[in-house]
């Protein structure tokens, strides 16, 4: 049983927590919950055997604690840099000379699973100042609006920031 | 009094829209027009508390009925002569 | 001159539809305005069509949402011909395609949106899956669950050019779905005494086993919407054998 | 209530400068990221006026919308580098 | 009490919100190219979305479970669009500013 | 609020009709005659509406309820307007394919 | 025996759906219209004796939707779906689609003449008409899909003109039922002339009256014979049956007024425009529309004389049958063998409106009516049409009859079925009576 066998219950599980999230109303009462859980255990299940398939190869592994934690910490890094990067964005907009120097850079990464890369492209996407073009075997194209720098290495330092490390704790 | 400032905004951005999509000769932005009209739309049946209306008109107007210009427009020409 | 006509007949269009909204009146459905007389029995009744909505539904259908009541129960015959318009075009519309498919090279779409719309379809189908399920207690319903499903396999068949519906699966989902809401119908004639009349128990208003056949006429509206319009894009987007 | 003035304000510039890229945008692709950025506005929109009519439920609309919106551009975006 | 300081809050995100919305429709009128408008665009409005929903969840506290749900689906399909986009036009021809300073995509190998 | 919403439907429908009759391109009369059927949905919802009404849906206490019969009718309406548009357009993708161009000069000869 | 006219619609709509899993499209859609045509004559045979028939669906009325089946709704009904069976005899392949989009034809004709609910009309008007785009570009070559693409114009454009009327409608009286708003009509306010105005154009378009029928001559020369035909005795007949019921609704004298002018434009207009054509079908399309304004020239003295009605019964039911035998004919070149010959001769004899046939009784008590209101000019123009009539027939007749084609039985003897149609409407005072008996037309 690989790992990723292992992982398709786990979709059905945050496919059941999302359906209650969706079916909570102020002042539900407990009967139609249950029955709405039951309901939701069987639209789950369905959803899941219906696209399990597509999950395959994509890396999503079980849910191991250390990685709900290294998660959330992607999460709230992520959070954080956004709203810095937004701020930025804000300066660029609204000064009247228009500060940029945009540009393609490409950057390279070692996540492996497809997964992975799209969670740091996107990632790198919601951060206002980058935007993730494409994917190939090198690496990934970026666009960005102020080049600080275009050699790969250095550049990937300064966009992919501490999301990679995140991420390969989480997907490892 | 503040929904009439929304509808009045909200329907000034319809008619822009339609007549846009009418008047481009690009049937791409043209199916691009009828997208916002057809967004814009849905937010007045919201106000005029037509949730189940919006609901569809928000679920085949934003994919569904794009989808279809889009590929009649890539199975035939982009540009109107 | 095309172009004369066209905008003096919108502009008499324009004025003619804004000159009759002055004589629109605001509706009240308790007025004595509005009584309607009874086609069978003739004579007034004291009530209004609207008045007699929102105040029986709950009672009648079981359903809270008044909306979702009227277009499966009480006017449910509408909804079967509404489908059966759906049914129609999307017949037409493989007839029409069926001698047009064409190979094309179709480039590949990048990582992100292939990866990204693996993980956001099984999203997709279950918003679609809650919005048809529960029609009559929230906005929504069959037909905007329905196409929330078709817009799922939409984003597939986008995001992949090889990706494909299997014709045969699309087409035994609508004539199964299609055949459940007549014979509900037809059962309704057999144990109630009206075609598509209720014959179920209503339930506890509120939850979501109540309001009798309306979830499952819905559920079945839901997969035959979904199915049909996910037909319409797999045949425009080309079949390749 | 001055303060939903306020916002309802800066929302509807928001809008018309979107609306003007609309219409200004040389390519089609310029159009396809102001409906983008008009998707998004819309969604707020559509909680807004949930809020103002005091129903929980009218929150279904905003949830379909936020995740179908994407289609319509992914659609057009995949027509543009000939992939559909 | 404590409700209306969240109440205050929210509004405090509703109106930062709003803001990030101008914001990026202003960035849509004057950034000079289209990888530039979407760097200010669609980013910017996501964000913007995010934190009017946060906003209004403060303010209405029992609505916070559904608009949080509602944020997830933002953030997930956003960047998928965003990014389809830019490659899409990147490859239909569309050209990058002119005084852009690199362009490593042009040198790629195209499979 | 309400006369926002009939000027919205007004422009819309006489757009549509405008469209139609003006424009060769089969795309583009489609395009317009779907304007007009989004125009003609929001003209019931409008007639529906009662002010200070709310969605009929009855959990929580309200006293006004706007109509709710136009919203099912619109609802119908919806659906076959995305259905003829489909088949609307696969039609053109044929005449395409047949005549290698969009424009259609017969439409207004009787 | 309790008779439930809702499985008129319900049984078609069922299988066509089942169609795909059924593979048998032939028999199955066979056995269907046989069983719809009996069902259908069982109704009539039991409204003939017992008045009126009603058929709740779902909840009691104006609540719910009902059906109403009058008199000359059951008779319409007997008559769609009796040619239908007759007409679908003569296609000799047999499609699944083709056979699931015939059956909801079929089954929305017969639902837009027996519904009693205006949106409900609306939906089988939709139906029908989305079945007849899909049918007409069935060919699938150049002139089929012109003739399509221009149905589907005006059609589309027609169901949105139909929604604002029913839009006004329904503000001012906020009830769908025809009967409940036929009885709370009172003096017109600009709202219900407006609604009657937009339902007119709307439904006009379905029922080929005068300004509106552009589509008339390209899709029909554009579709197969058989579906041709189909579309005569149809979507058409019950569009204009609709019409009917419109005029019952807003019984002005205004609206009559209006009906005529348009009537006589539409049979002035259709016979002289037939006398122009070279091709077949087209001159025959143009001919269904002179007699289209010549039934609606009968329903526009439906308030000043007891005749209109049974004009109305008698020109409805003839061109019907007779137009649908001469479609079927005009998919070969001449009329080959007997049972065609005799098919094409009575057909057009009864168009002409020659003694025997049903034709003539319709153009005889409509005279008669016209002579009792003493409106001399509608008489004119009836005699100056059939003329015009008479003489593109003769040249119709004169190159059909030298040019031989041999065709197979399965295509002859549905045309020669639908002639003997004609001929026994016409002989036998079978028609006359239901007319005299129960000839109102109820909203």
């Amino acid at each position: 049983m690989s790992s990723e066998t292992k992982s398709i219950p786990y979709l059905a599980v945050v496919l059941l927590l999302i359906w209650l999230g969706f079916v909570y109303q102020p002042g539900i009462s407990m009967q139609s919950f249950i029955q709405e859980l039951f309901v939701g255990i069987i639209v789950a299940v369905a959803v899941t055997i219906l696209t399990h398939r597509h999950f395959e190869g994509l890396g999503v592994a079980y849910f191991h604690p250390r990685r709900v934690a290294y998660f959330i910490a992607f999460f709230f890094v992520f959070l954080w840099e956004m709203v810095k990067a937004n701020l930025n964005m804000a300066r660029i907009v609204l000064s009247p000379e228009l500060p940029i120097k945009p540009g393609i850079v490409k950057v390279s990464t070692s996540l492996k699973q497809p997964a992975a890369k799209l969670f740091l492209g996107n990632a790198i996407t919601l951060t206002p100042g980058t935007l993730t073009i494409d994917y190939d075997d090198g690496g990934a194209y970026i666009h960005w609006v102020e080049v600080k720098d275009e050699d790969m290495g250095r550049a990937g330092e300064i966009i992919k920031g501490r999301f990679e490390r995140l991420l390969r704790g989480v997907f490892s | 009094m503040i929904e009439s400032i929304i509808a009045w905004v909200m329907a000034l951005l319809a008619f822009i829209a339609a007549v846009y999509a009418v008047e481009a000769k690009d049937l791409l932005s043209s199916a691009i027009s009828v997208g916002i009209a057809s967004l814009v739309v849905s937010i007045l049946f919201l106000m005029l508390h037509a949730p189940d209306v919006a609901i569809t008109e928000a679920s085949i107007g934003a994919g569904l009925t794009m989808a279809i210009f889009v590929y009649s427009i890539g199975r035939t020409e982009r540009w109107e002569k | 001159m095309r172009r004369m006509a066209g905008i003096v007949l919108a502009a008499l269009l324009f004025a003619c539809i804004m000159y009759a909204f002055t004589f629109v009146k605001t509706y009240d459905y308790n007025s004595s305005d509005y009584y309607y007389t009874d086609p069978i029995e003739g004579g007034k009744v004291n009530e209004t069509v609207t008045g007699h909505y929102i105040e029986n539904t709950k009672n009648e259908t079981g359903a809270i949402n008044a909306v979702t009541a009227i277009v499966v129960e009480y006017r449910g015959f509408d909804t079967l011909g509404e489908v059966t318009v759906l049914f129609t075009a999307s017949t037409g519309v493989s007839m029409l395609l069926y001698s047009l498919h064409q190979r094309r090279k179709r480039r590949e779409a990048n990582l992100i949106l292939k990866e990204g719309s693996k993980i956001v379809l099984p999203f997709i189908l279950l918003t679609g899956a809650y919005i048809f399920i529960h029609g009559h207690l929230t906005p929504g319903g069959g037909f905007p669950g329905g196409s929330v499903i078709a817009s799922g396999f939409l984003l597939m068949m986008v995001a992949y050019p090889k990706y494909f519906l299997k014709e045969s699966r699309v087409s035994i989902t609508e004539s199964v779905a299609g055949m459940i809401f007549v014979l509900i119908g037809m059962l309704g004639l057999v144990f109630a005494s009206y075609f598509l009349e209720n014959f179920l128990s209503l339930g506890d208003v509120g939850r979501l086993f109540s309001a009798g056949i309306i979830p499952i006429i819905y559920i079945a509206i839901g997969f035959k919407v979904g199915a049909e319009l996910s037909g319409i894009m797999n045949n425009l987007k080309g079949v390749e054998e | 209530m001055i303060f939903m003035y306020i916002i309802m304000g800066i929302l509807a510039i928001s809008i018309f400068l979107g609306a003007y890229r609309l219409l200004k945008g040389p390519s089609a692709s310029d159009r396809a990221v102001a409906l983008d950025a008009l998707t998004n506005i819309t969604t707020a929109l559509l909680v807004l006026i949930a809020y103002l009519s005091e129903r929980f439920i009218y929150l279904d609309v905003a949830l379909v919308y936020a995740i179908l919106a994407f289609v319509g551009v992914i659609a057009i975006a995949r027509y543009l580098e000939g992939g559909l | 009490m404590i409700e209306d300081i969240l109440h205050y809050i929210g509004m405090a995100f509703v109106f930062v919100g709003s803001l990030f919305f101008l914001l990026g429709t202003i960035g849509l009128i004057r950034m000079p190219d289209l990888y530039n408008r979407m760097q200010a665009s669609t980013k910017t409005t996501t964000l913007g979305v995010l934190s009017f929903l946060v906003g209004v969840g403060l303010m209405e506290l029992q609505w916070m479970i559904k608009l949080l749900i509602i944020a997830l689906f933002v953030v997930l399909t956003a960047p998928v669009g965003a990014s389809a986009l830019a490659r899409a036009s990147y490859n239909a021809g569309i050209k990058l500013w002119e005084k852009s300073v690199v362009d490593k995509y042009k040198e790629r190998e195209e499979k | 609020m309400i006369w926002a919403i009939y000027f919205a439907i007004a422009s819309l429908l006489a757009i549509g009709i405008y469209g139609v009759i003006t424009k060769k391109n089969l795309m583009k009369i489609f395009i317009s005659i779907s304007i007009m059927e989004t125009g003609v949905n929001l003209m019931l919802i409008a007639i529906g509406y009662i002010p200070g009404g709310t969605a009929p849906i009855e959990n929580g206490d309200f006293t006004t309820y706007v109509d709710p019969l136009p919203q099912a009718l619109v609802l119908t309406a919806i659906v076959i307007g995305v259905s003829v548009l489909a088949l609307a357009l696969v039609m053109v993708i044929n005449y395409y394919e047949k005549n290698k161009t969009l424009e259609y000069r017969r439409l207004m000869k009787w | 025996m309790v008779i439930h006219p809702v499985l008129l619609i319900a049984i078609p709509l069922l299988f066509a759906f089942l169609m795909p899993l059924l593979k048998r499209a032939k028999a199955v859609t066979i056995i269907i219209l046989l069983f719809n045509t009996l069902l259908a004559i069982l109704m009539f045979h039991n409204v003939y004796n017992n008045g009126p028939l009603y058929e709740i669906i779902a909840f009691s009325p104006p609540i719910g939707i009902y059906l109403y089946v009058d008199n000359i709704a059951a008779l319409l009904a007997v008559m769609i779906n009796l040619l239908a069976f007759i007409n679908f005899l003569s296609v000799e392949k047999v499609e699944i689609k083709f056979a699931m989009l015939y059956l909801l034809a079929v089954a929305s004709s017969t639902g837009i003449v027996i519904t009693g609910d205006i949106f409900n009309m609306f939906v089988f008007f939709e139906i029908a008409a989305v079945s007849s785009y899909a049918l007409v570009a069935w060919k699938r070559d150049k002139e089929a899909l012109e003739g399509a693409i221009k149905y589907m114009v005006l059609g589309s454009i027609a169901s949105v003109l139909m929604l604002v009327g029913i839009a006004f409608l329904y503000s001012e009286f906020r009830s769908l039922n025809i009967y409940d708003i036929m009885n709370r009509m009172d003096e017109g306010s600009v709202l219900i002339l407006l609604s009657f105005a937009f339902l007119l154009t709307g439904i006009g378009v379905e029922a080929e009256i005068f300004p509106l029928n552009g589509w008339v001559p390209d899709a029909y020369q554009g579709a197969a014979g058989s579906i041709a035909s189909l579309l005569s005795f149809g979507p058409s007949k019950a569009g204009i049956y609709a019409i009917a019921r419109l005029l019952m609704i807003f019984s002005w004298q205004q609206s009559y007024d209006l009906a005529l002018s348009v009537g006589i434009m539409t049979l002035l207009i259709g016979e002289l425009a037939a006398f122009r054509q070279e091709n077949v079908k087209r001159m025959l399309a143009y001919s269904s529309i002179g007699q289209m304004g010549l039934i609606l020239i009968s329903l526009s003295m439906l308030d000043s004389t007891d005749y209109a009605i049974i004009a109305f019964f008698f020109l409805l039911v003839s061109h019907a049958a007779s137009k649908g035998a001469l479609f079927l004919l005009s998919e070969r070149k001449g009329f080959g063998s007997n049972a065609s010959k005799y098919a094409g001769i009575v057909s057009v004899m009864s168009l002409i409106g020659m003694p025997p046939m049903a034709g003539f009784w319709g153009k005889w008590y409509i005279i008669m009516g016209a002579m009792q209101m003493e409106a001399w000019w509608i008489i004119a123009a009836i005699v100056f049409s059939s003329v015009v009539e008479a003489a593109y027939f003769a040249r119709y007749l004169s190159t059909t009859m030298q040019e031989e084609e041999h065709a197979s039985i399965i295509a002859a003897y549905p045309p020669a079925i639908m002639a003997t149609l004609t001929l026994l409407l016409g002989i036998l005072p079978f028609i006359y009576k239901i007319a005299t008996i129960g000839g109102v037309i109820n909203g």
